[in-house]
């Protein structure tokens, strides 16, 4: 087992091919992605029930093993933050490796 | 007034009620989320399929042409006015946002006047199918130009969206992209197509517009009641004022200029209503899914609000048949 | 008998039967959670309208009045007699959660039941889609009435639920909801409307109900499967006893009510029948629904799979053509 | 970042509007919620195939950094627990402040 | 020719196009998962349902019999030379796998050559349909067996699957069991049953074909745009041409075989159709999930790419014309 | 509250009935399961948009206070992670007792 950085984020559908690209260009392993979740916070209570995918969120998981990454990263996910709202949080976990 | 009454009557509408009504009682009657956007690709895809039949019918001739360009032209220019009568009153960003929104059109609009001239036996063009998928983009454009000319010097974060993208986004739409599609097999396949898939297209299509609009009244209440709740996006009582007025008032002034260019080009009843009603109505799917692309500064519990929740209900219960009622009257 | 295995060589039943069998062979056979869902929904959509539409051609007499209160004081007197013989026997919570569900309806089997009468050219009448409709509730609340006077004392945990609060739920129930407001529509519109949505309310009916009686095979069969790992939950092999004996015997018992009913009203073959049928049914969507929130204290390991696992089948597979037997040779 | 409480809880669809009353009431930032998430614990499978939505679970997220909060939501949530089963987690996580 | 032309634009195809251009101009346009699935259900429902009420109708004679083992042994001996031609070529593994696949069959090819069957009125037989079933599993069975026997011995993680797992599985499977228990209740309802559910399984047969067919052109064409993306499932460039070269003419060779066992059994035109597409055609379903399963060493970046992506696509568009033609000029 | 660990498994759904069934043999407490997500990592995009299953993925969350039966877990996890890829990650947390 690994020690790594698990990564979740919570953001609106719309931003999530800016997201997915991001990861990609860091080169970081992969990441899981829940679709269509539902919630509330600053901007008020989000159904995913828009046709236009307005009140839907996903919700993110990166796990990385490399520090750098993990910073480069959450450089890039706070302006898609600050422009569509959503949480980040970090926390510590192991990773089981194969 | 019987006429109006008549479209009142007619069960899609009233379906529409009902999915309001659920919420104002508070129950707890939904339609699951994929449903729902089956029911809307269905619509495009029956819309799109039997323009295209009608259009293999029919003679091409330039009336078509005229028409579309100017509808084309039409979803350019009230951008514009738009942008310039809300600029002074709401958020530079918003103000564009609320530009593009009203230039382009909503489907489900004209799907339900399509309906409603079927009812009442009145015939109408193949080719208003196509106006109306060419008109959802081109102000998507639009309004993003004018806040990048307008707007971006006071500060907006974020990087500018080329328009080349914005072009791309606009032909590649999922919503444009099927209507289009659709409407080119239809017209490939013709009469001998539309045999095959009749039951589908053609026989179903009330009905499920009926469960379509009980799950729009249901969204577009429930999204005014969010609007108490919309938090720190919650807009101004001043700003709201603006909404509401706008949301009210951008319709009765596109649905005019709508009604002059079908005098202009001697349209039919049938194809009057549906420019009117094209001009009218706002959309609610696909520039609010591109500006939270290409403009998220702009808040989408003030466009999208007003498009799905004022507008759209206004268009649907009021103004087709008063639109219809002008046409009588005038043309 | 020939009209019993008539009723079973239907394609629903036989479709109800695939889906149990999927689950004996341990088929991964699944209808999608989402479509299943939008299946009941269409149900009680086409079930309402087709009652509104029959009912604004009926003439309107008092045996429809009678019927319809008849019936609403059978659901709110079955749960109380239910409550008494079973409270010796279960958890109190259990028995009142129990009551409440026999003295409500399922929309399926009455409309399963339409259906037989309809292959069968039984004609019945649309306000029996009402009586189906506000039969739903009121034994939520009788059943949580008893449990609140019998039950609370014992020291259950939690607060008990306003009336108030539960009396609103009962209308506010999406499926209530969606049938009495689809009902009022057909009324309205009447054939006008039949005719723009026939064919999805009426062509449709039987195939969907297949699908949506394929899934009920497979989640019926599936609950009584897991029955034996409910873990904690899992009822003591005396309960299990009680459980199923009470689900076996109450729709006997119930339908004999109704019975007695339609014979009492003199009602006509097709409208006894369903008398009979609604009475017999159990509730497996509204009221578990409701009781979770009211009456979590009550097992759903018990009463819904009494429900859904035993009552369900034997109505549709067995009840059906046995009530009518006994109504063609009674009444 | 700002060290928080990521709060997880898997509970019953219908005690969902309880649980997010009380996050609203006592004014909790938001949430995040999986809607028909399944399951499997101590009173058996959970298929969420329940048109009542008896076996359907949903999974909600909550990052709260103020700790007084927290325990008043796991006192709020407990008795939700005790009555209708499910799980609560709480894990240390930090929130990336936008 | 002509016939070729005819078939392309038929609607169904011709979404099927409409899906791969809207992933070629990258559109995000999208049909929802449960959609899909429901859909593919229905085809297997309907399906099933019209070759059993086609059966009972159907006096039942010697050459039924043989069609069916004779459909069966090749579904059983393809998958042999298949593993033979490529455990040269290709890990040994993804060997087993893609044999298992081409042996297997597609149902939605089989149902695409129906409806283009029933558009030009060319009668077939319902027992065609149980053909299709039976050939689902035998393959999955040969594949493991030729794994088992060949390759384990290299070392290969996991242990290996029992036969009489697998055996269940074959005949639990949820495709299989949903089209041999519609086939059996269509058989038993017969006539009578189809009046009920007509509208359903015959009406809307070709309209929702076209639906499912816009989603498998999309979900095929993002396959084969994904490949590139593969990573270290990603096939060498080596393996790649074998893949492409076998998923173009096993198809060429199993149809042969079939118009080989059709010319044996002197096959009416419709059958004979139907055999051969039915030995040309790769399961993308059933197969593949078996052996997720069963033999996870193998890489369904290969075997499923080629079905789904080039196989399925080939059999769709060029094979079923040319099939057609092929039997006209040779029978 | 009790301290225990937090597993997380994303895993191809057609290993899931493996899984749970493992699950099961263990005598964990229950599981979570987060139906036909999507996700990103060494084989690639999966989009969960086959009809074979063979592109969906699920997401597991097993809570657990047994280091031994942890252990357990994830020695019968690794192999299954092997032949089809995925993740597991482990993180502390705290189960809040009801
Ligand atoms: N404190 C929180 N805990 C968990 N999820 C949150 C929280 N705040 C916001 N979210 C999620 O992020 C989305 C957007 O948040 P916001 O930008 O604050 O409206 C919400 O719809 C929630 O799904
Ligand atoms: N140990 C566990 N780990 C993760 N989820 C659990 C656990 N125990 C229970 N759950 C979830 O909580 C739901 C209700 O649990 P229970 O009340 O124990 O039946 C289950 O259906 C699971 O979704
Ligand atoms: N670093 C990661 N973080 C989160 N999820 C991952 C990561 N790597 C892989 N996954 C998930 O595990 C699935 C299979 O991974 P793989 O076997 O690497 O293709 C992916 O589709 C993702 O859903
Ligand atoms: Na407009
Ligand atoms: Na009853
Ligand atoms: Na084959």
């Amino acid at each position: 087992m690994k020690a790594c950085k698990r990564i979740e984020i919570v953001i609106e559908k719309s931003m999530v091919p800016k997201l997915t690209a991001l990861v990609k260009q860091l080169g970081l392993d992969g990441y899981t992605l829940v679709p269509d979740v539902r919630g509330s916070g600053d901007r008020g209570m989000r159904r995913a029930d828009e046709l236009s995918g307005e009140s839907s969120n996903c919700l993110i998981i990166i796990a990385c093993d490399d520090q750098a990454k993990v910073e480069a990263l959450l450089e890039g996910v706070r302006p898609l933050l600050v422009r569509a709202g959503g949480v980040c949080l970090v926390s510590d976990a192991h990773w089981l490796r194969h | 007034m019987s006429v109006f009454l008549a479209s009142l009557s007619a069960p899609p509408l009233l379906f529409f009620f009902l999915g309001a009504a659920a919420v104002a009682v508070r129950s707890d009657l939904q339609i699951p989320a994929q449903i729902a956007k089956f029911l809307s690709l269905y619509l495009l895809f029956a819309i799109g399929f039997k323009g295209g039949v009608a259009l293999s019918e029919s003679t091409f001739d330039a009336s078509i042409v005229l028409t579309l360009v100017a509808m084309i032209v039409l979803s350019a220019v009230v951008p514009i006015y738009t942008f310039f009568i809300l600029r002074q009153r709401l958020p530079i960003a918003d103000a564009a946002a609320i530009a593009a929104t009203y230039g382009s059109v909503s489907a489900v609009t004209f799907v339900t006047a399509t309906g409603y001239l079927d009812v009442q036996g009145i015939s109408w063009s193949g080719y208003m199918v196509a106006c109306m998928a060419l008109m959802e983009s081109p102000a998507i454009v639009v309004g993003i130009l004018l806040f990048n000319h307008f707007g971006r010097k006071d500060g907006a974060t974020g990087t500018p969206v080329s328009m080349g993208h914005l072009l791309k986004e606009s032909v590649s739409n999922g919503s444009v992209f099927l209507i289009l599609g659709s409407m080119l097999i239809g017209w490939v396949t013709g009469t001998d197509g539309m045999v095959q898939i009749k039951p589908l297209v053609k026989d179903l299509f009330l009905g499920l517009l009926c469960l379509f609009l009980l799950d729009m009244g249901i969204v577009a209440a429930q999204r005014l009641r969010d609007f108490q709740q919309a938090g720190e996006r919650r807009p101004s009582g001043q700003t709201f004022r603006v909404m509401v007025a706008a949301a009210l008032l951008l319709p009765v002034m596109n649905a005019t200029l709508g009604l002059g260019i079908a005098s202009l080009l001697g349209l039919p009843e049938g194809n009057a209503l549906l420019v009117m009603v094209l001009a009218a109505s706002a959309s609610y799917i696909a520039v609010p899914a591109a500006m939270r692309l290409a403009l998220p500064e702009a808040n989408p519990a003030t466009y999208l609000t007003m498009s799905l929740a004022i507008t759209f209900p206004l268009n649907l219960l009021i103004g087709i048949p008063v639109y219809h009622a002008a046409i009588r009257w005038l043309l």
